[in-house]
């Protein structure tokens, strides 16, 4: 009898890697297909930067799955010369569960939106951090639907005058980022899409996180919701993005000359550094057990409109999903000796008629 | 560990003889009956007559002691010829409570036997179900040839040496109860005495217990006297057997089907009564390299299997009516996908949460079209526990070589029956693998919409493998290449080809079989779990003279290709259905013959004898 | 505010008159084709021609400009006698770049007229949708009258005093496009400048600049002797008119039931293609006392718009297929609490995402039978954009009387066309309120489930009610007090209760009409949005000497109570579908009726001349 | 033309408030169904609560609402002499979000599982408290899925052997607390079945909670999950309570011995209160807008077999959904007059033939 478990792990007829993983380029990841993005949109950026990591995480390209959802950044995996599927609305983090678990091997990525991956994909994407399963999850958040054409989504400010809402959105948006700690993501990570060094970083970071690891990026959506980072992207950016860092103490602005301060009665404050001294600034921790700093850290800005923490919130070991899966499969067979089916079915109380 | 055993010695000439017995025993949740049912049947299988049983669980976890809703009930019915169903009303009811009595006395045979606990008759239980004078004491049971046993105290009698506490030995009271049955109808108490050893191995005190209430329960039968029948064991054929759930026989068809495929099993699935037993069953056997996660919800449980699939897996989804409902939209990407998924639908009475704990079989014209657009897939259909196993091998075979999910359709009712099952031989089971394709299909290029000239089934790439990285989704594309087409006529085409790849499994399936008279007029059509009470029927009216056919479709999509054919030898075509007609409508629709339906909606199985009586107003 | 205009005066003499013209604008979807064509059509309406119109959007948001995934199109069929549809290909085609030619010309009538804007025809252009070589100046044209117009560099001119920069000024071309065909149509500016100086009142330099554009084309035509064509005015019923698409025409239809029911509106929706728009529609109009909320899906759309109805609301959710999936339990649900409530579809091509953009019949046998157990609804279609606003009457009015979930199936064709609405008088509205119950039925008791004998619709109690505080769920309960019942008469009993409630509704509906021949033997059978279609097939046959009857029903479930009598009368059924055959599997199914199937899967409506070709082969 | 908004306000037929609202009993709160929760079920002291509180909350039973999912603790309505609706699976948030919408004048609550509300019904649970719908929302966490069986749930602890998972397990579970507060939850509660002081109190400041309410509920499966819940309701559980309350420092212990603390690098720790002095014991804020601090404090405890925070977490104000919708109405309604059907058709280009 054959073992399954071998045959799942390695795949039949697909475990000869195929040669000079080490010599791929950004090309070898761009399909044939040709994009159909509005000229100016944010996903541009996302998909060449992915496009351009790719290469350097020496896997080889038959091992890597693109998942997604439905929505403009949805379409996603068929931009990328890997194994890809576009799934149906919300459903992404689902399926990529499903391939991740049954085949360790891969290395999984999940493309979402903000209405895909937090409104009608919201349990999805938090039962997949709960769990921890081996997904880089990329949540594309224009604050809006783009392939619908322009309607509110579940991080659109309130107030915010769409198709569906002409006087004005009253629902409070979510924060991504905090979603994620509440659901216990092992790693969570914000960057943007015009950041041309800091989100190939996070995206090599993610890839290197064992678990879910979860990267909001902020997406222009130059069609229905231009502008909606200009905060971050715009004129006044040094003022407002706040890089944080694991080790570092966490300062910004034009001349790093703001920081913050965690008070004693367990508050974290922008401060003015020259005011309070560099040394009473916050250090991150992102390794720290408790997300408690993190959560904090993701409250820091109400919306990406004031000074917002850009880096990665929280990345701790825990443990994977499909590896305890795969140990179970393992200690079983072991312990038990692999299935067999004859002996199976003679469980139970038998009786033999001559 | 198969058992041999010589069937025991010819019981004594006193015993009366009989071609067949139903007997239920009922008591509260906590009497441990499903138990007593059990041990009662793996004595009679011993023995060697044929069976089959029916559990019938409370719809409530546990309702309060003594009352109604807490009553727990097992029927089996043995006999001495092959027999089809678990029997209708039973000649013999076990009542160990009041609330026993009240909830099945309605359903025994005027003139049956019923043996009672009589200890349990206190004023107490007997205000809780609202009698307001004993049964036992007034003549209400008149009708029934009454034997009240005072079965609490000799248990407690019988057991007291050996160290329980009053509550422990009193839960051995239904082996009092199975003693005394085990005595009236000559069963062999070895079995359950073995049993008993081995499942308390590590409290022989509690073996030890049983075992002696046992024993006083057959000495108290002889002792008293009480009338001792004879079922004489019938003609099986040889093999080994063993008895089996129809969701037992669906976990171990799908690990089969692992097997046989030489895919690793994953079972997405989200707990739904009555079908969790089956994900219950498969979260055992991790040996056999079974994935079983209990996802969040039925959309993410089917969505997980189809990853599973797409990335080389048997993906596997188990469910019931309401999470069928949740399935539809992925089913729906699985056929646009063509990609092999299975999805297992227990049926329950609907609509909405309906009956939960009871059976129907409504979700049929739901598996047929419970999804947006054109999206046929094929749906086979299990119609006796041990079929459960064959239909889930059967399922796994078309997905895989059609490159398609299937929808297995089981019901509550042989979910939850079990009967002997001639253990399948392994060598028998047919090879189901297919190959996945790991080299480029046009010159330099894989084209994962290329589809084979017979079957019409793409080819199945999966991750991993090299060069042939490809991207695959739920909008349309376009045949052969596999790239998203918004094409008018690629659409047509696209559409006219899942039909057809469907249509033409009609080629390789079984043909539809009938049984009955040459001559006869009447067919009588059926599907699913009422095999067994159409073929009872059926045979009943034979006897009585009448002609008449019965054929049973397995596969309801498509239809066997003979299926015209043998409808069109009859006048006339009954099918009965627990449901409003769904099969008639579609034998209607589809081969423009007037189907009379036949319909209980009752959340119970048809008794074979009210289908007799409805069959023959209708022949 | 209505505007009332005399006729112009006739053209001159020296027009060529028609009595019918179909034209199609295409462009970049940045060409303002959409809009292009609603003027031409509101002039044409004010000229007094019967039309109808129909846009062909682009799949994606904003393909990449000049390419053929980014053109936009509209077509319009205007006529001298009464239509019924946007029409087949159109003889006249307005190209304005290499792209729009490319995707349409194929459908150009030979012969037909082709107004292209050369100056769109450059090198980087042609590229981009691989011309070879500039089709203007080689003779792939020469089979169509062709009208090669520098429309970018006339427009620059004619709107160079404005002070606007090159981009903005080149947008205006499309005005000069409208110019041009308004001309040779000898269609009225006025109202088109009227309706520019009201669009552009805060920037009256955009005003005048497309005035000035539009009145450039126009003097071009003039100028340049274009051929002028007559197409006179129809007679059309007297009243006011406007135009309306099929989704405006739903929204409105729910705010009049709204009205007439004297519910306030509810609607719980999710954004999906083509239905959107009812939602956005809908949440514009907050002064009716309308509630919209965007849920977080489509789950939980159906969720709030039932939890609505429990509490006094019309409870509503607008959605297309996928959508529709995932609604299927909560319909369930709404079934077995018996609560008002409608589920709007804008059917879409599938399966799965399918062609979201593209139109399609295939939600019928979903509609139906998409939900686990006996789960009857009745189903309402509309059959055209104005008809939309009866559907949603229609529905909603059933939906209150009988107490119960209504699908309303309209789809992406209908409900993006758009054709002229004799705007309803107010007065002829049905009264479609009812009583909520505020007073105990049953002795001091309210049995929520005590049913009307006529309508057998169960007592609505809402929340807020003193006395009536009643709890009602999913399990199945007994008929009458609505208290949980695992009793199995009862369940039967309410199987069929729920069943009967459907049925008797074929009284209180239109009976099915037919037109065509008194003796004819075909019957031309449809329902939904290929109404226009078959109409002028069916007319078409007729003036060509053939005996054929056209039927068209708008209640699916239960199907009025005529139908086998109106059906009966003719030797052969056929049915157009834009699906594989779901209405006539129904018709087969209940009528034994061999219907014909005429299945197109295209994505795009049957037109009329294909329609009748089909016809007539099977006839 | 009647007038919708009122319509709906008041709610037809339905204008006139029971009398006697103020001599409500408990008994007026009990249904005629029988009780059919498994002997010595936790679900039977929380009814009981309920049913004491109700009276006191001056609503007419009319006016309140029960609306539940499946599961052991949905068939709560059918219990309540109030109206009610037993839904289906997971649904419950978003057909009460329809009431509470349609109907401001109404107080709905609704019960809910662990399984009901945190594994199919997530989303809809997250997303009813980011809209602070008016609800309020009482989860039973009995940590396991009574009604099938007992399977294992979202809030089971890793490596729990149940009927699905015989092995053990594999999931690390959700802190409802923590996933409530990041899904931005404005109120948001524990207690335990068997407290019969802390329970009601609860369920009191909750009722008075303008917008979502949550509160996670400890509830005693006996039959498959018995004793879950020991560490706080056993012998040891005076060590292991930490009552916060706003105001007031966060201290425990049979001898309040203990306390808890911020940390300067953001983190709160559990204390000796002599060693470190009461006046540096964290005092708990429920009111602070960040929720930062109730965040971490969800965390203190790893499941509850540790000291365990019990009340109220956060408490703020924040724009109730139902509430803005009332005023959008209101302001339409003033704006352009009340809708007039005939006009509304007579918008956009119209034209008259005679
Ligand atoms: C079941 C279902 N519901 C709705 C839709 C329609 N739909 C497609 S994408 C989308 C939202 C897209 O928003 P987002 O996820 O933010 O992606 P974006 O387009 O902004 O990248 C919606 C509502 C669908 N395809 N399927
Ligand atoms: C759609 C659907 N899926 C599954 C079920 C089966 N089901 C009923 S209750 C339940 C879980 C109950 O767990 P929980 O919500 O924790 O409630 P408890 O019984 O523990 O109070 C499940 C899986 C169902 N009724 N409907
Ligand atoms: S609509 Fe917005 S998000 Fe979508 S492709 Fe266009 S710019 Fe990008
Ligand atoms: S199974 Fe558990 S939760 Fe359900 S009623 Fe019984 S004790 Fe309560
Ligand atoms: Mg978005
Ligand atoms: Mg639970």
């Amino acid at each position: 009898m054959s073992d399954p478990i071998a045959m799942a792990t390695q795949g039949r007829g697909v475990t000869e890697a195929s040669d000079g993983v080490g010599t791929l380029t950004r090309k070898d990841f761009e399909s044939d297909q040709e994009i159909r993005w509005c000229p100016g949109c944010g996903d541009y950026a996302v998909l060449s930067a992915v496009q351009n990591v790719m290469p350097e995480l020496g896997i080889p390209r038959e091992k890597i799955v693109f998942i997604s959802g439905i929505g403009c950044s949805s379409r996603f995996p068929y931009y990328m010369n890997t194994y890809g599927l576009h799934g149906i609305h919300g459903r992404a983090a689902a399926i990529a569960t499903g391939i991740a678990t049954a085949r360790p091997d891969l290395q999984v990525w999940v493309v979402t939106g903000d209405g895909d991956g937090l409104s009608i994909g919201g349990n999805h994407l938090i039962h997949a951090l709960r769990r921890n399963v081996n997904l880089k999850i990329l949540l594309f958040n224009n604050q809006v639907y783009g392939l619908t054409k322009g309607q509110y989504s579940p991080t659109s400010e309130m107030g915010k005058v769409t198709k569906s809402t002409p006087f004005g959105s009253l629902e409070r948006p979510f924060n991504p980022v905090s979603i994620a700690l509440g659901a216990e993501a092992t790693f969570v990570g914000r960057t943007i899409d015009v950041e041309r060094k800091h989100l190939p970083q996070m995206l090599r970071q993610a890839a290197a996180h064992r678990g879910s690891a979860f990267i909001e990026i902020y997406q222009n959506c130059n069609i229905f919701n231009d502008g909606a980072f200009i905060a971050l992207t715009g004129k006044e950016k040094s003022q407002n993005r706040i890089y944080i860092e694991h080790g570092q103490p966490i300062r910004f602005g034009p001349n790093n000359e703001r920081g913050v301060v965690a008070t004693s009665t367990g508050q974290l404050e922008i401060v003015d550094v020259a005011e309070v001294g560099e040394d009473k600034l916050l250090v991150h921790d992102a390794h720290r057990g408790d997300p408690g700093l993190a959560f904090s850290l993701s409250r820091l800005a109400d919306g990406p409109t004031t000074p917002t923490p850009l880096g990665i919130f929280r990345q701790v070991e825990a443990p994977v999903y499909g590896d305890g899966m795969e140990s179970q499969l393992r200690a079983a067979a072991e312990q038990q000796g692999p299935g067999d089916l004859a002996e199976l079915l003679m469980t139970g109380d038998t009786w033999t008629v001559d | 560990m198969s058992t041999q055993i010589a069937p025991p010695k010819q019981p004594g000439a006193d015993r009366k003889e009989l071609d067949q017995v139903v007997i239920r025993f009922a008591g509260d949740s906590g009497d441990g009956m499903q138990l007593t049912g059990e041990r009662f049947t793996s004595a009679t299988a011993f023995f060697g007559n044929d069976l089959a049983t029916q559990p019938d669980f409370p719809a409530e976890i546990r309702a309060p002691a003594g009352t109604i809703p807490g009553v727990s009930a097992f029927q089996i019915q043995f006999s001495d010829h092959d027999i089809l169903t678990p029997g209708d009303a039973p000649s013999v009811l076990v009542a160990m409570n009041p609330a026993a009595l009240k909830a099945h006395l309605k359903e025994l045979l005027v003139g049956g036997l019923l043996v009672v606990n009589s200890d349990a008759f206190d004023k107490r239980n007997l205000d809780k179900v609202g009698y307001d004078s004993n049964p036992l004491e007034d003549d209400s049971l008149k009708s029934y040839q009454v034997y009240d046993i005072a079965m609490t105290s000799m248990t407690l009698e019988a057991v007291k040496g050996v160290g329980l506490n009053k509550k422990e030995a009193g839960r051995c009271k239904n082996m009092f109860a199975l003693g005394v049955i085990s005595w009236m109808y000559g069963r062999p108490l070895k079995p359950t005495i073995d049993w008993l050893d081995k499942k308390f191995a590590r409290k022989p005190e509690l073996a030890e217990a049983n075992t002696k209430a046992l024993k006083a329960g057959h000495a108290f039968g002889e002792t008293a006297e009480l009338t001792a029948f004879e079922v004489k064991p019938a003609t099986i054929a040889p093999g080994t057997y063993r008895r089996i759930t129809g969701n037992q026989a669906i976990a171990y068809g799908l690990l089969a089907a692992s097997v046989q495929s030489k895919l690793p099993l994953f079972l997405g699935s989200y707990p739904i009564t009555p079908a969790s037993d089956i994900l219950h069953e498969l979260s055992r056997h991790k040996n056999f390299g079974v994935r079983t996660i209990q996802a969040e919800d039925e959309i993410a449980a089917a969505g997980m299997a189809l990853g599973a699939a797409f990335s080389g897996h048997l993906g596997v989804t188990t469910t019931s009516g309401p999470g069928l409902d949740l399935k539809s939209e992925t089913l729906g990407l699985a056929i646009a996908l063509e990609l092999p998924m299975i999805v297992v639908d227990i049926q329950r009475g609907g609509p909405s949460t309906g009956l939960p704990t009871k059976t129907e079989q409504s979700d049929l014209l739901h598996a047929m079209y419970g999804r947006h657009g054109e999206s046929p897939l094929p749906i086979v259909a299990s119609y006796s526990p041990a079929s459960c196993f064959w239909a889930a091998v059967e399922s796994a075979r078309i997905a895989i070589k059609y490159m398609t999910p299937v929808i297995l359709l089981s019901d509550g009712y042989i979910a939850n029956g079990a009967e002997p099952w001639r253990i399948t031989a392994l060598g028998k089971l047919p090879d189901i693998s297919r190959d996945f394709t790991t080299q480029p299909n046009m010159g330099d290029d894989f084209w994962p919409y290329l589809r084979d000239d017979v079957t019409l089934s793409r080819p199945w790439a999966i991750p991993g493998t090299p060069g042939l990285e490809h991207r695959i989704g739920g909008l349309e594309k376009a045949d052969g290449t596999g790239n998203i087409s918004y094409e008018p006529e690629n659409h047509e085409l696209m559409s006219e080809l899942r039909a057809a790849k469907i249509k033409a499994i009609e080629e390789d399936i079984d043909p539809l079989e009938w049984r009955g008279d040459e001559d006869a007029n009447v067919l009588v059509l059926g599907w699913g779990g009422t095999y067994g009470a159409i073929g009872a029927a059926c045979r009943s009216l034979r006897h009585a003279g009448k002609k008449i056919a019965h054929a049973h479709i397995r596969h309801l999509s498509p239809f066997p290709r003979n299926t015209e054919d043998v409808l069109g030898r009859f006048d006339k075509v009954i099918v009965p259905e627990l449901n409003m007609g769904q099969l008639s409508k579609l034998i209607r629709a589809e081969f423009l013959i007037d189907a009379q339906s036949i319909s209980k909606m009752q959340g119970q199985p048809f008794r074979s004898s009210e289908l007799e009586q409805m069959i023959l107003e209708r022949m």
